[in-house]
């Protein structure tokens, strides 16, 4: 396990992807989502990849996050209640 | 001089992205500019086929100037001349077609997206290199996302949501796929990874090759892949469903094949090529059972594309050149069957409001050339000997029992039992039942079914000439080793 | 509740074959072979000095175009499906006023910054998309911050066709200048900006297909922006 | 163009310009000659028999190959001859061009198939004849064309795969060349040496070719297409129906022994005197005469009866064909001359009499003989050929085929075939009191004879039957010629196997010298009583209205009674079943997979990614 | 095993794993999308050459000092895939939500069979 940072990077962006998933409220799982996109923006500039990190934070990050919330708008935005999800999930 | 077959892409392009400005013009101009490009689009690709069939070379287009591994190349083979006219002259047909067929409004955006899925599927057909076969597949399942979806009524969202889901989960996994071949490899173009595919380690080939056949199958339909298919086919507008069946499908089974042969060389190969038979097996089964008690005519005619699709796949799949030979047959005869068939039953629902069994009563005497056209398209597709499909299943058959798969071709010709009875209904239905009174019918279209009509009939008559074209774009595909000898691969040092 | 289990146990087999195919693939290895190359003669045989963005533009310049006709086809299909008769913006309450004021006063850096990207993309990183991106996030600030706004369609579509239209005509000059497809007929036949590496104006006619795929993205990201955010009047079909 | 691929194209070609040209009157007269073009060089092409004629198109995908030899000129005779016939009774009973071009086309796929001398035009012709077969019966009924369809096609596709595997193994389709491959085989399996086909896949390739050549030739358990598809047709078609397309059924047997025989006989062994795949083949035929014939007395349509007579007398072929020796072989080959002769003509008379009363169940017929003498005296030929009586040449074959099962002593097949001849009788006896005696309906009195197309046709037939019967060595001759030695001895008149002798002429003779009597004796003042139709027997059951045993009403009902038991095992059903039962399972079938929701979609493709996961691991 | 090959994969599986399980149309697109992203990611981890860095050949970086340039262009292609995708897919569910008035997948269940 070379370094440790990147193990925390990589640990965040698959708990925020777990929570992402498990969400029930749509808002807070586009969130989770764009968090999973940030985190995965920083992991490209360690993988000296600074073209990549840009274009991810700019359209991954942004607009993708964007476009999800106009959806949301236009749908609903709670999942139905009988999601059953985990205890440790709040919203 | 050859280099200008890449107008094949660029002229396609250039008219998608010229319609916005066009609107601007004259709003009613768009249907004929879409008109005008593809009969430019057939004339080119006219001329790229004699082109690659006088001088019997392949055209190798590099792409920015530079030699292959280096930059992308196009390689347009036996195959891909044949295919890229069969595209050019479908969409020319649908075009004609969709000045009848679509109604709904933003038709300048349906032209734009008509063009791009005959982009896309062109491009498809010609690339020599993976990561841009991805770029292609997305841009024909795109298009096709959106132009499913075009009639904004709730099923047709509904079977677009399907393709996209199953889409995007098949090529995020062809992409796993493409990773997995760059890293041991460090190359992309798709002769180069031909010559060095033995150097790959068995563990990273065989996962490599499953999951780029796993990406591919999706979209050309294999078993169990293929749900969102049906849905697909029937709500999208008619002259889409008929491009769809008769080449975009095609473009990822030849996809399949080429990514197949050029890994032959692969450890794990034989077996993934196994199940690929019976998945092919099983789509063929399952596709015509499923048609059999259909009271959608347009449905019965997507399930029944896919069983013979499923035919296809397991022609590509035996492993043998007469067996990749009889599916090209087979892919082009049943581009054109399909093509008259879902022109005919498009024609149907526009003329007659809907494609239920119950609209086709009597069609003998409300639209009898119409009626003709379908008849003459069940006909040859249950395979019958005066007409074309009869010849390449015959050949697929053979090419399997040569591979001593007995027992597949035994439910292969059992499920084609089960697709007569279904077409014999249909034939009976149109014309021995129900009466109706006579629904005058566009010459245009007439004319086109008849050409279609006579066409299938010349090659069932007399199958030569097309045998010899079929034989050099099958072996265009198998003989890898011609393939890589084609392509001017730079030297780089490893 | 079956369901779940049954999914987790899919999904580590799955994983568990993947990472056994992964582990061949050693993390952090050189295993370049065409890349090397590209590393070895980016500067003499396209000028730029960002490897990725000759890559991008000149080497694999087929695939851009093709990315290009994607994000053309989203916004297109997303137009198309989203089409109504009668549309217009719902938005009920406006912008509070620090998002007011600050969109009037940021805009027209965001949009310089965006600029700055797409003309430096040959140079520093980031290139013709995320300088899109960061115009098109300019517009979406105007259309968070007021309820009024909208962007013009009369202008944007002929924009964004005009900008495909330039970017495959550069393809069809290299194809009649250079007989290939896609060639860089500034840099390889005229020669111009040789002398001058790392500086603005070099690198063939990179800075050229940047800015058009730049303009194109922004207004196609506008335009999907514009599209989703406009709920159809309750006449609309 | 030489003159097989006139032969066998004339018809089609002709077919497709009647259909185009849809005139009322020229479209008959291109079918006509189209017809007529086959028989003519048939005729012409007598001298030429062993002339090794041939012929072949490169259709690229494959070679398609025609030749010319005694068997297949045997062949193609019965079928220009019937066929001209029918296409003759056409003229007058055909609909519209819909039927002049799938008749003709039928012809000239039976016409190919006689002719191919590869197993691959064998096949593709095969297709042909099914498909326009198929396309007259779909015009009237469809239920009836679709289970015709069905099964005929699942015996093509049978033979599909015996041919691939064939073709896989020896990588060719000409006959010459499978054939002494078969003889190598043979020998190596008498040496017990190793052999390309292994048992197992030659028994599989005899089954195959079984169940293909069975469908056709309409044996017991793939039967149940014949009674609806001759009947439900054009009925002067029907006469080339069961006159000549079955006849590729029987030709395919006859194929099958030239190319395998020698093999499965090695291989499978002997039983009693013939061998054990033969005695299979001959066994089956002995079930298909007597079911053919006890279902035909039962009939109520002339048409059902008929169909059902000409399957049971298909019997009579398969036996000759089972038994396997060279006489029995020839007795099988002339049986199918006369079997074609008589079936042919009977269905014109059925034809004619459907033209003219339109009516087809015997309880509305009776008393034609007047009103149709010409009709009467043609069926009173097919009735004597049919029944076996000695100057025609039903009798001649019946006569052969018997010596020949006796001569190899074999008790339950000799049982069978004398069981069948004797049924023959009983139904015809029906046929011929019910339609042509008897008191005649009322609405039956303005019934008018043949037109002449069809008194023409019948004509012909009836001639043949009579020429036959009377100077059987005629055909006798072309049967050694095939055979190449001399099977069944005697001159023109007399058919001479060593241990029986039977003379035409003489029998002739003392006929004719017969009903001379018996004329006079008439003539002569014998008081002939007029026998009112409702005398009906009863043996002793309460007369009521359903029990009102007349002869044009059940006349059978007592053996119906007791036959049924029997009669509930019925294979009609058991198809009909299994096909309702697949259409069940693709229904129960589609709804589960294709169940619309995109998760299990998505669950399928999770299944395939696990596959593949433990598979490539 | 390497934590970002580890990263990458997590994130494809958690994506499958959201469009095999949840019920909601929305919350599926966004396992779609997470799976994209986990898919670059993979992309270039196969590109990383440890001990490199940018392949911006600026004065300090000679040729064998840069990370292999190859997969960062097939990902800024592929991210930009990915958000066309999901661009269109939003599109589509949100003409579905206008006829069908339901985002429960169970439901949207009308062509079958």
């Amino acid at each position: 396990m070379s370094d440790w940072v990147a193990i925390f990077i990589a640990a965040l962006m698959v708990v925020s992807a777990i929570f992402a998933v498990e969400w029930r409220d749509l808002l807070a799982a586009v969130v989770g989502m764009t968090a999973v996109s940030l985190f995965a923006s920083i992991a490209f500039f360690f993988l000296q990849a600074p073209d990549v990190a840009m274009v991810e934070a700019a359209i991954g990050a942004a607009l993708s996050a964007a476009v999800f919330i106009f959806a949301i708008n236009r749908t609903e935005r709670y999942e139905s209640e009988e999601e059953g999800t985990g205890w440790w999930v709040k919203w | 001089m050859s280099q200008y077959a890449s107008l094949l892409i660029a002229l396609p392009l250039f008219g998608a992205f010229f319609i916005p400005i066009l609107k601007r013009i004259s709003k009613s101009a768009v249907m004929p500019f879409l008109v005008l490009v593809t009969l430019i689009q057939t004339g080119i690709a006219a001329w790229v086929f004699n082109e690659v069939y006088i001088t019997g070379k392949p055209i190798i287009i590099m792409a920015g100037g530079f030699r292959p591994p280096i930059g992308i190349n196009l390689y347009i083979g036996h195959f891909a001349a044949l295919f890229v006219l069969v595209i050019a002259v479908t969409s020319l047909l649908m075009t004609i077609f969709s000045f009848k067929a679509v109604s709904v409004e933003p038709k300048d955006k349906y032209a734009m997206l008509f063009l791009l899925l005959m982009l896309g599927a062109t491009g498809m057909i010609s690339t020599g290199d993976i990561f841009n076969l991805f770029v292609f597949m997305e841009i024909t399942a795109i298009s096709a996302y959106a132009l499913i979806a075009y009639n904004k009524t709730g099923e047709a969202s509904e079977a677009a949501l399907k393709y996209i889901v199953l889409g995007g989960i098949g090529s995020s996994f062809f992409l796993v796929g493409v990773a997995l071949i760059y890293g041991s490899l460090g190359t992309l173009n798709m002769a180069h990874i031909a010559q060095l595919a033995h150097l790959v380690n068995p563990t990273v080939a065989k996962a490599g090759l499953a999951l780029l056949i796993f990406g591919l199958a999706v979209e050309a339909e294999q078993f169990p892949l293929n749900a969102w298919a049906p849905d697909a086919y029937q709500e999208a507008p008619h002259p889409v469903t008929a491009m769809f069946s008769a080449f975009v499908v095609k473009a990822s089974l030849y996809a399949m094949g080429r990514v197949i042969y050029i890994l032959s060389a692969v450890e794990g190969w034989s077996s993934i090529l196994r199940l690929l038979i019976i998945l092919g097996t099983l789509t063929v089964i399952i596709g015509e059972m499923s048609a059999l008690r259909q009271n959608n005519v347009k449905r019965m005619f997507a399930y029944s594309s896919i069983a013979q699709v499923g035919l296809i796949a397991v022609g590509l799949a035996l492993g043998t050149e007469s067996g990749v030979s009889a599916s090209v047959f087979h892919m082009f005869n049943h581009a054109i069957v399909k093509a008259l068939m879902f022109l005919a039953v498009g024609y149907v629902a526009v003329e007659l409001g809907g494609t239920e069994i119950n609209k086709f009563e009597g069609l003998g005497k409300r639209m009898p050339v119409t009626a003709f056209a379908i008849t003459v398209g069940a006909i040859s597709i249950i395979g019958i000997p005066l007409f074309n499909i009869f010849w390449s299943k015959m050949q697929l058959i053979l090419a399997a029992l040569n591979a001593q798969y007995t027992w597949m071709v035994a439910l292969i010709l059992g499920a084609s039992l089960v697709e007569a009875t279904y077409y014999i209904r249909l034939i009976h239905t149109i014309w021995f039942k129900g009466e109706g009174e006579k629904v005058k019918e566009s010459s245009v279209l007439a004319l086109v079914m008849l050409l279609l009509v006579a066409l299938i009939i010349v090659i069932g008559i007399y199958p030569e000439p097309f045998w010899n074209v079929m034989q050099k774009a099958g072996s265009d595909i198998f003989n890898v080793a011609q393939y890589i000898k084609n392509v001017p691969l730079m030297g780089v040092s490893p | 509740m079956v369901k779940r289990i049954f999914a987790i146990v899919f999904i580590l087999i799955i994983g568990f074959w993947m990472a056994k195919a992964l582990d061949q693939v050693p993390f952090g290895q050189d295993r370049m072979l065409v890349g090397k190359y590209y590393l070895e003669h980016v500067k003499e045989e396209t000028g730029a000095v960002n490897a990725v963005t000759a890559v991008v533009v000149n080497y694999r310049g087929f695939d851009t175009l093709g990315e290009v006709t994607v994000l053309f086809i989203a916004s297109t299909g997303v137009a198309a499906l989203l089409w109504r008769k009668k549309r217009k913006r719902t938005a009920k309450t406006e912008g509070s006023v620090v998002l007011t004021t600050g969109a009037r006063l940021l805009l027209p850096f965001i949009m310089l910054f965006g600029v700055y990207i797409f003309i430096h993309g040959h140079l520093t990183p980031g290139g013709g998309f995320p300088g899109g991106a960061t115009i098109a996030t300019a517009f979406l600030f105007l259309y968070l911050a007021f309820t009024v706004y909208e962007v013009d369609h009369k202008i944007f579509e002929p924009l964004e066709g005009l900008a495909g239209v330039g970017y495959v005509t550069v393809g069809l000059i290299g194809l009649a200048i250079g007989g290939y497809f896609l060639f860089d007929w500034i840099w390889q036949t005229w020669g111009i900006g040789k002398e001058n590496i790392g500086r603005l104006l070099s690198a063939g006619f990179i800075p050229i297909i940047y800015t058009l795929i730049g303009i194109k993205v922004g207004t196609e990201l506008t335009g999907i922006v514009d599209n989703m955010i406009k709920e159809p009047e309750e006449g609309g079909q | 163009m030489n003159e097989l691929a006139l032969i066998v194209f004339a018809p089609l070609i002709a077919g497709a310009l009647a259909w185009l040209i849809d005139i009322k009157g020229i479209r008959e007269i291109i079918g006509v000659l189209g017809a007529a073009v086959p028989l003519g060089y048939a005729a012409l092409l007598y001298q030429k028999v062993n002339g090794g004629l041939s012929f072949a198109i490169n259709l690229g995908v494959f070679k398609l190959t025609f030749a010319l030899n005694a068997l297949n000129w045997f062949f193609l005779g019965i079928g220009a001859l019937v066929g001209f016939a029918a296409i003759l009774a056409l003229v007058s009973t055909g609909r519209d061009s819909y039927e002049w071009l799938f008749a003709l086309m039928s012809l000239s796929g039976v016409l190919g198939v006689f002719l191919a001398n590869d197993l691959m035009t064998f096949f593709i012709f095969w297709e042909i004849m099914t498909f326009a077969s198929f396309m007259m019966v779909l015009h009237y009924n469809k239920a009836a064309s679709l289970k015709y369809f069905l099964l005929s096609v699942f015996g093509a596709y049978a033979m599909l795969i015996a041919l691939g595997m064939i073709y896989a193994k020896l990588g060719t389709f000409d006959f010459a060349q499978i054939q002494q491959a078969m003889y190598k085989e043979a020998y190596a399996v008498a040496f017990k040496a190793d052999t390309v086909f292994s048992k197992g896949e030659s028994i599989l390739i005899y089954l195959l070719f079984l169940i293909a050549f069975g469908v056709k030739a309409g044996m017991f358990p793939l039967h149940v297409w014949a009674p609806d598809a001759y009947s439900e047709t054009n009925q002067s078609y029907a006469a080339m129906f069961s006159g000549v397309l079955s006849k590729t059924g029987v030709y395919g047997f006859i194929m099958l022994y030239l190319l395998m025989g020698t093999r499965l006989a090695i291989e499978l062994g002997g039983f009693r005197s013939t061998t054990k795949f033969g005695y299979i083949i001959a066994f089956l035929g002995g079930l298909t005469i007597i079911v053919g014939g006890l279902l035909a007395a039962l009939q109520e349509d002339i048409r059902k009866l008929f169909a059902y007579s000409s399957i049971s007398q298909l019997g009579y072929i398969l036996v000759g064909i089972g038994v396997g020796t060279a006489l029995s072989m020839q007795a099988a080959l002339f049986h199918a001359l006369s079997h074609a002769l008589f079936k042919g003509l009977f269905f014109l008379i059925v034809a004619t009499i459907v033209y003219r009363t339109g009516k087809t169940t015997f309880a509305d017929m009776g008393g034609l003989a007047e009103k149709m003498p010409f009709t009467f005296a043609m069926a009173f030929v097919a009735i004597l050929s049919l029944a076996g009586i000695p100057p025609l040449v039903g009798f001649a074959s019946k006569w052969v085929l018997f010596e020949a099962v006796i001569s190899q002593n074999l008790p339950v097949l000799g049982g069978m075939v004398f069981f069948g001849s004797a049924i023959g009788f009983v139904y015809l006896i029906r046929f011929t009191y019910a339609v042509w005696f008897g008191q005649r309906p009322t609405d039956l009195d303005n019934v008018k004879d043949a037109p002449l197309s069809m008194a023409v046709a019948m004509a012909i037939l009836a001639l043949f039957n009579v020429i036959l019967g009377i100077a059987p060595g005629l055909v006798a001759r072309e049967l050694n010629k095939i055979f190449g030695k001399e099977v069944i001895g005697g001159n023109l008149y007399v058919l001479d196997l060593g241990f029986g002798k039977y003379n035409a002429l003489a029998i002739l003779i003392y006929l004719i010298a017969g009903i001379v009597i018996a004329g006079i004796i008439y003539f002569m003042g014998a008081k002939a009583r007029r026998v009112p139709v409702t005398d009906t027997y009863q043996s002793a059951n309460p007369v009521t209205m359903d029990y009102n045993l007349t002869i044009r009403r059940n006349f059978f009902l007592p053996l119906k009674e007791t036959l049924a038991f029997w009669l509930r095992i019925s294979f009609d059903k058991l198809y009909h079943d299994i096909g309702a039962w697949i259409e069940d399972l693709a229904e129960v079938l589609r709804n589960y997979i294709y169940n619309g929701s995109v998760q299990s979609y998505a669950w399928y493709l999770a299944i395939i990614l696990l596959i593949l996961a433990l598979w490539g691991v | 095993m390497n934590p970002y090959y580890f990263a990458s994969i997590a994130l494809i599986l958690i994506g499958l794993y959201a469009i095999l399980a949840k019920r909601n149309v929305l919350k599926m697109l966004v396992g779609l999308s997470i799976m994209e992203t986990g898919v670059n990611l993979l992309l270039i981890s196969v590109g990383y050459v440890s001990g490199r860095s940018a392949p911006i050949l600026s004065e300090g970086i000679t040729p064998d000092r840069a990370v292999d340039p190859i997969p960062q262009a097939l990902v800024l292609t592929a991210i930009v895939i990915g958000v066309a995708t999901t661009a269109m897919a939003l599109s589509v569910v949100i003409n579905l939500y206008e006829k069908y008035k339901t985002l429960n997948v169970e439901e949207i269940r009308r062509l079958r069979g």
